[in-house]
């Protein structure tokens, strides 16, 4: 396929991960999570304690919102947020806490048109909510959600062979003639029929899609295309995801609060600590 | 949910450790926790955190229609939504008291004090002007919420450049796109700090009451009275504060206000640095 | 030791393998069994290969039974306590779960008072249930109203550690002034010192040592003490 | 005008739009009285006529003076009872849900009533923006009014019965009230609520010296006051009466007693539309 | 099937209790003969029916009917400013109400969840199959533009309202007239002209085709609002009228087959009925 990337990526390549367990101090678990500059934090509390009216009696009642980075959240964030609580949810085991609260807040770093979250977006969204999930370690899970955002392009030049690509950017997928977002839960399955696998990625099931073409497609494999990739674009999360489990602990020290080198009022530039270029020892690229 | 409250030895030991004048985490009575801030790649994005609180900032711009009232000047919306992220007493869908506060304070500090000079904001008179839309995230609070999202709103509106645009004939407008033509950063009248004190009555009458400089947690939560000030580094008042029924005298107030100024010139030189690298940063990615 | 997610199997290779926290077994049709793991962290096994868990970081106490726990009294309940433990539910303590307390004997602890107890309850569908005893031998073992002192908290992986006797810290400290502590499994640690700049020094190092805080090791906390005298 | 502001349980437009101004000049609804003048007969039909209730979905003759109403009961699938009325643009469905559980706390000897009433955004000329207004909650009290007498909420202790009116299409506020009223009481009956009586409803506008019953938007905009008035036909008393605008007193019990005897055709209709089910 | 063709008022009772006690194993009961309570085979849809242009006060208007579940919608269109961002572009503003009368579990108030999710749903499909470009609401570039407020009301609600929802927007457009509108430069203001109609150019005539996955392996399509919260899975499958795949939403646990198989079956039901969907008379 001779389509050809902005940024000269390959049409299966990933922009550069980025997982960042931020530690935030008053949820009990915290993550960041990246592709190249499509960014979302997302957080958990829970088991905590729930208010009467949403109180549920069997399982633990998961409450989920989703924020833009500008101006208020509006239908677009209530649909991702119920579509996060519904991919989401096959993944917990929400009867192990009966009337208490799972609290999941998403916040996107990455700026949106008002309508919608593009597809890698959303992405970023759900592997957040699942670092966050795992960093909390409060809530038994049955699996790890993982998604990937994929697009479609059609060269209209040569003879109608679309090129499908992982991850898009923001201006990618506003020019592709289709995106979407494919969620997967990557656990292994414990149905009897099965053979008990042995390597060392669970299988994987389709746990949201959310696919757009603008022109129609009656290619009844472009679909199931674009879903094979979203699939190993996820698989990769997934091994990413593993890698990154250590980090969970042990941050390096924190630069000792040596009164001597700051300020008469004791400001410490603890830029080089936060910022992002510095943040090597708890990111990982791939 | 509001978390519980403190447990009597939490609040007798405060209490011992401050007469002996020291603080839970080894601070000095006004020294502040630590500062620290990264910035987005995009101009306008400012995460800063003050200990272990944190805060996102961010500033976009669209174009719009001015107000009839008036065709020369900008707009600015500041939305500042608490969400259970900062704190599970932040209840998602209902405005908390705080919220509340936050919001007041905040848009008193930046749009009421005329911080944002907002006639360079006007394209076409009448026709055309700037809105501003600055948004604070609350990440985590762990006291002295106002005090990092004053920080980071004047970070952000500091880093935040808009694109440079050029009016042709009566109404065409050309928006430069921030690779052929440099954007434009903020025309700022002055740039307000918001410095937070705690007040504590000591046992005893007459007795002047003890101040902390930038109230942690358990701090704020025992408290006996809060003055938040907000100034500029060319010592202007933007704003003063006071909570809690804890009686001041002029002297404490005057007191509070010298540190205050201190602080604010501090924050000040230190935010200038900040912002100054990451554009150096940024212009060389540019090219 | 491997690093695990949930939703990995694990192979069983003792046979009558012990499941501690974060992993699951399930029987499928065919009667065979399998392990799945249900939180991230690693994979543990003890010296004898017949116990398995996975160890991870959780600052969300949920509680189990036995452990000792750190707690707010919340509220007076009939004839005893509603106690905070920071799980979703309070818990509640009798007002006879004391060493030799009796129908006109009873303790009487202030709200907002600290207590240190065992939870002798624990069970999804029913609030936590607390004891300042051992039930058998109906003594105090420890257990009881924690007065004075200060309450820090940490992770539940601090706990644990704090609890470790092999753990260096607390024989760290102890070694340089005298130390009275209660750790609770559930994040929570009372302390107790002479001096009112010991206690904030050991909150201090409970907090950089705690791989969910500072993760510092005995070499950093050493020089990171040597700067707080 | 519709100045709606950003409302985030929405999918939001522009922040604010206007409705379309015609170049010749006349409103969108002055279609039928263009060139009327006061003391000129009613258009279309007589003045003690109202608008055609039924008889597309029945084969029963038509009433006199009443001919084409759609009345239907026990539409909506899931509601206990459940009516919906049209006539001619006038466009009215309802349902009713209970006797439920009253959630509020305190104990009531009897049942309550609660209507709620929405209007489409697209029900008049003039696009409602979808919020509750004061209008939604002042027709709601009219048909609260107008039902509460005929029901046996003495039956009802700790219980409450919820009826939700949408009006789909509004051609004249009171003729839609009166409709609305029919539909509700319709709607209690199907649900099996001991009631004393149907409760029926007409609206007679004052236009000169005619009354003009089931009056539409254009001649209400004529009218010098409009009576709104509902009654329990069954037992000859009334349960609410309404009246705006400026009328004597002659003119006054003149609508009043127009609409009562109208009342007592309509109510055949209602009666009938049970029976059919 | 014994359920329902004993007779007596006493076991209709019990099944109805049954029901409404245990209403899942009351559907696996009916899947495992191979047939659904309202007594369609687990791929069969409801009686689909369209009716237009009923609402006089509005531009636009159409009735859909989808077995029980119907939904009226009504356009209204408004003349704005546009956004200076996009000068040439109107609004296209659908919005769906679920009222407290629609359904015994609908709250009166501002538009629940679930309204919203719809609402969002409906409006990026409308939105990304590109049933009108809004260029053509464009009155005058940066001055004047058409708003087409696009109100759904759900009057009865038996299952998905998705489905008859979009149905409803798209037929009520195509519904639609606009007047002639023209733009008064000095005086600022739109004029337009009650002679000259519009109907709007569009593009595309999406139809959604909803399934339901039971028990991790039966498809249903068309859920009722029974089988609704009883459903693992959720799919819509949207097609435009020749049949091409707009796009495709999914949300619970599915297998990679469910849905290539619910994209042929959305496929067939086009070519047996789909076509005439959107045929009605004006």
């Amino acid at each position: 396929m001779s389509f050809t990337r902005p940024d000269g990526r390959g049409n299966e390549d990933k922009r550069p991960l980025h997982i960042i367990y931020e530690r935030l101090d008053r949820v009990d678990g915290s993550a960041r999570f990246g592709f190249g500059d499509t960014k979302a934090l997302a957080s958990v509390s829970g088991p905590i304690e729930v208010r009467l009216a949403a109180e549920q009696p069997s399982k633990a009642t998961f409450d989920v919102t989703v924020r833009p980075l500008s101006s208020l959240p509006g239908t677009e964030s209530k649909a991702l947020a119920t579509s996060l609580r519904g991919l989401l949810s096959p993944s917990l085991i929400l009867s192990r806490n009966p009337r208490t609260l799972l609290q999941l807040v998403v916040q996107s770093l990455t700026p949106s048109p008002i309508e919608s979250y593009p597809p890698s977006l959303a992405a970023a969204c759900i592997n957040a909510s699942s670092l966050a999930l795992l960093n909390a370690g409060s809530i038994p899970m049955t699996g790890v959600v993982c998604a990937a955002g994929v697009a479609l392009f059609r060269s209209t030049t040569e003879e109608d062979i679309p090129a499908l690509v992982l991850d898009p950017s923001e201006s990618e997928s506003r020019e592709a003639v289709g995106c979407g977002c494919f969620a997967f839960l990557f656990r292994t399955e414990i149905a009897g029929s099965q053979p008990l696998p042995t390597n060392d990625t669970p299988g994987a099931r389709l746990v949201w899609t959310n696919w757009h073409v603008k022109d129609g497609t009656s290619d009844d494999g472009e679909l199931a295309r674009a879903q094979a990739l979203g699939l190993a674009g996820a698989e990769t999360i997934w091994r990413a995801i593993k890698q990154s489990v250590p980090q969970m602990d042990n941050l390096p020290p924190p630069p000792l609060p040596s009164r001597s080198t700051a300020g008469e009022l004791g400001i410490i530039t603890q830029s080089d600590e936060v910022s992002d270029q510095d943040m090597n020892d708890a990111k990982i690229e791939i | 949910m509001r978390p519980p409250s403190p447990s009597i030895a939490e609040k007798d030991f405060f209490f011992n450790a401050l007469n002996q004048n020291l603080r839970l985490d080894g601070r000095e009575l006004l020294e502040p926790r630590q500062l620290g801030i990264s910035f987005g790649s995009e101009l306008g994005h400012v995460e800063c955190s003050l200990g272990k609180t944190r805060v996102l900032a961010h500033v976009d711009a669209k174009m719009v229609r001015p107000e009839a009232q008036r065709p020369f000047e900008g707009l600015i919306t500041i939305h500042c939504e608490l969400s259970p992220m900062a704190g599970s007493e932040y209840e998602p869908g209902r405005q908390s008291d705080e919220e509340i506060a936050l919001a007041r304070m905040l848009d008193k500090i930046f749009r009421r004090s005329d911080a944002i000079d907002r006639e360079t904001l006007c394209i076409i008179a009448g026709e055309r002007v700037w809105h501003l839309h600055l948004s604070i995230h609350a990440l985590a609070d762990a006291g002295g919420l106002l005090d990092c999202a004053s920080l980071a709103s004047a970070a952000a509106l500091r880093h935040f450049r808009r694109s440079e645009v050029e009016v042709i004939g009566a109404r065409e407008v050309i928006v430069h796109d921030s690779t052929t033509r440099a954007p434009v950063p903020l025309a700022m009248h002055h740039t307000p700090f918001c410095v937070s004190f705690a007040f504590y009555s000591p046992p005893g009458v007459g007795r002047e009451p003890r101040m902390l400089l930038d109230p942690a947690g358990l701090e704020q939560r025992l408290a006996h009275g809060m003055l938040t000030l907000a100034l500029t580094p060319q010592r202007e008042l933007a704003v003063v504060h006071k909570a809690g029924g804890l009686p001041l005298a002029p002297e404490s107030l005057m007191g509070a206000v010298q540190v205050a100024a201190r602080r604010a010139r501090e924050l000040e030189a230190w935010l200038d640095v900040r912002v100054r690298e990451d554009w150096g940063r940024k212009k060389v990615e540019v090219r | 030791m491997s690093v695990v997610l949930p939703g990995e199997l694990i192979q069983a290779q003792h046979k009558n393998l012990k499941l501690g926290p974060g992993l699951q077994q399930y029987v499928d049709l065919q009667g065979r069994t399998s392990t799945v793991v249900t939180r991230a962290g690693t994979l543990e096994q003890n010296a004898k290969g017949n116990k398995s868990w996975v160890e991870g970081n959780s600052r969300r106490y949920v509680p189990a039974a036995q452990e000792p726990v750190v707690g707010i009294v919340a509220a007076r309940q009939g004839e005893g306590w509603r106690v905070d433990i920071g799980s979703a539910h309070q818990a509640s303590l009798d007002g006879l779960a004391f060493e030799g307390a009796s129908r006109r004997n009873r303790p009487n602890l202030k709200v907002n008072s600290l207590v240190y107890a065992r939870v002798s309850l624990a069970h999804k569908d029913m609030e936590p249930e607390l004891e300042c005893f051992d039930a058998q031998t109906r003594k105090a073992e420890g257990f009881g109203e924690l007065k004075g002192g200060f309450l820090v908290r940490c992770s539940l992986k601090m706990s644990r550690n704090l609890l470790d006797p092999n753990y260096f810290l607390l024989p760290l400290l102890g070694s340089r002034f005298p130390l009275d502590a209660a750790v609770g499994m559930n994040g929570r640690v009372w302390l107790s010192t002479k001096e009112v700049k010991h206690t904030i020094a050991t909150a201090r190092c409970i907090e950089a040592a705690d791989p969910d805080g500072g993760g510092m090791d005995q070499i950093a906390v050493k020089k990171f003490i040597s700067t707080l005298d | 005008m519709a100045q709606s502001g950003f409302d985030r349980r929405r999918v939001n437009g522009p922040n604010e739009s206007l409705q379309p101004v015609y170049d010749d000049g006349i409103k969108e609804s002055n279609v039928l009285y263009k060139a009327w003048k006061p003391g000129e007969a009613r258009r279309k039909r007589q003045a003690k006529d109202i608008r055609p209730i039924c008889a597309r979905h029945t084969a029963t003759p038509p009433t006199p003076f009443v001919t084409q109403t759609v009345l239907k009961t026990g539409f909506i699938k899931q509601a206990n009872g459940s009516a919906y009325i049209e006539t001619e643009h006038t466009k009215v469905a309802c349902a009713v849900y209970g006797p439920r559980q009253s959630k509020s706390s305190s104990y009531h000897e009897i049942g309550r009533l609660s209507v709620e009433v929405k209007f489409t955004p697209f029900s008049s000329l003039v696009r409602r923006v979808p919020i509750r207004d004061a209008e939604d909650r002042s027709v709601a009290n009219l048909i609260q009014q107008a039902l509460t007498s005929s029901v046996r909420l003495d039956l009802l202790p700790k219980s409450v019965i919820d009826i939700f009116v949408t009006v789909i299409e509004c051609d004249g506020i009171e003729s839609c009230i009166a409709a609305a009223t029919v539909a509700a009481s319709t709607s209690l009956a199907k649900a099996g609520i001991e009631m004393l009586g149907l409760v029926i409803s007409c609206s007679g506008a004052v236009v000169g010296d005619d009354v003009w019953l089931d009056p539409n938007e254009e001649e209400t905009q004529l009218a010098s006051g409009i009576l709104l008035c509902a009654c329990m036909p069954a037992l000859g008393v009334m349960t609410n009466v309404w009246q705006t605008g400026c009328l004597p007193l002659a003119k006054a019990f003149q609508s009043l007693q127009l609409c009562q005897e109208r009342c007592i055709d309509i109510h055949q209709i209602a009666a009938q539309a049970l029976h059919e089910d | 099937m014994a359920l329902q063709t004993q007779t007596g008022t006493s076991t209709d009772l019990n099944a109805q209790i049954f029901q409404r006690l245990h209403p899942r194993a009351y559907l696996e009961r009916f899947i495992k003969e191979d047939i659904r309570p309202d007594g369609r085979e687990a791929t069969e849809w409801r009686d689909l029916s369209v009716h237009v242009g009923s609402i006089s006060t509005a531009n636009g208007s159409a009735l859909v009917r989808l077995g029980d579940t119907t939904v009226i919608c009504g356009v209204k269109a408004e003349i704005a400013e546009p956004d200076l961002e996009r000068p040439k572009e109107g609004f296209l503003v659908p919005n769906i109400d679920l009222p407290a009368l629609c359904g015994p579990r609908f709250k009166p108030g501002p538009p629940s969840e679930e309204a919203q999710v719809l609402s969002d749903r409906l409006a990026s499909t409308i939105t990304a199959a590109g049933v009108l470009p809004l260029s053509a609401l464009c009155i005058h570039p940066e001055r004047a533009v058409w708003v087409l407020y696009v109100d759904a009301t759900c009057i009865n609600y038996d299952g998905n309202v998705f489905d008859a929802a979009l149905i409803a927007m798209v037929a009520a457009l195509k519904n639609t007239t606009l007047p002639t509108a023209t733009f008064n430069e000095e005086t600022g203001r739109t004029m337009c002209s009650r002679k000259l109609r519009k109907p709007l150019p569009l593009e595309c005539l999406p139809v959604s085709y909803t399934f339901g996955v039971f028990d991790g392996t039966t498809v249903l399509a068309d859920p009722a609002a029974f089988e609704e919260p009883l459903l693992d899975t959720s799919i819509s499958i949207v097609l435009d009228e020749g049949g091409a795949l707009l796009s495709a939403g999914q949300l619970g646990i599915a297998d990679k087959d469910t849905m290539s198989m619910c994209v042929s079956a959305a496929k067939e039901r086009l070519e047996t009925y789909g076509r005439e969907i959107y045929a009605f008379l004006e």
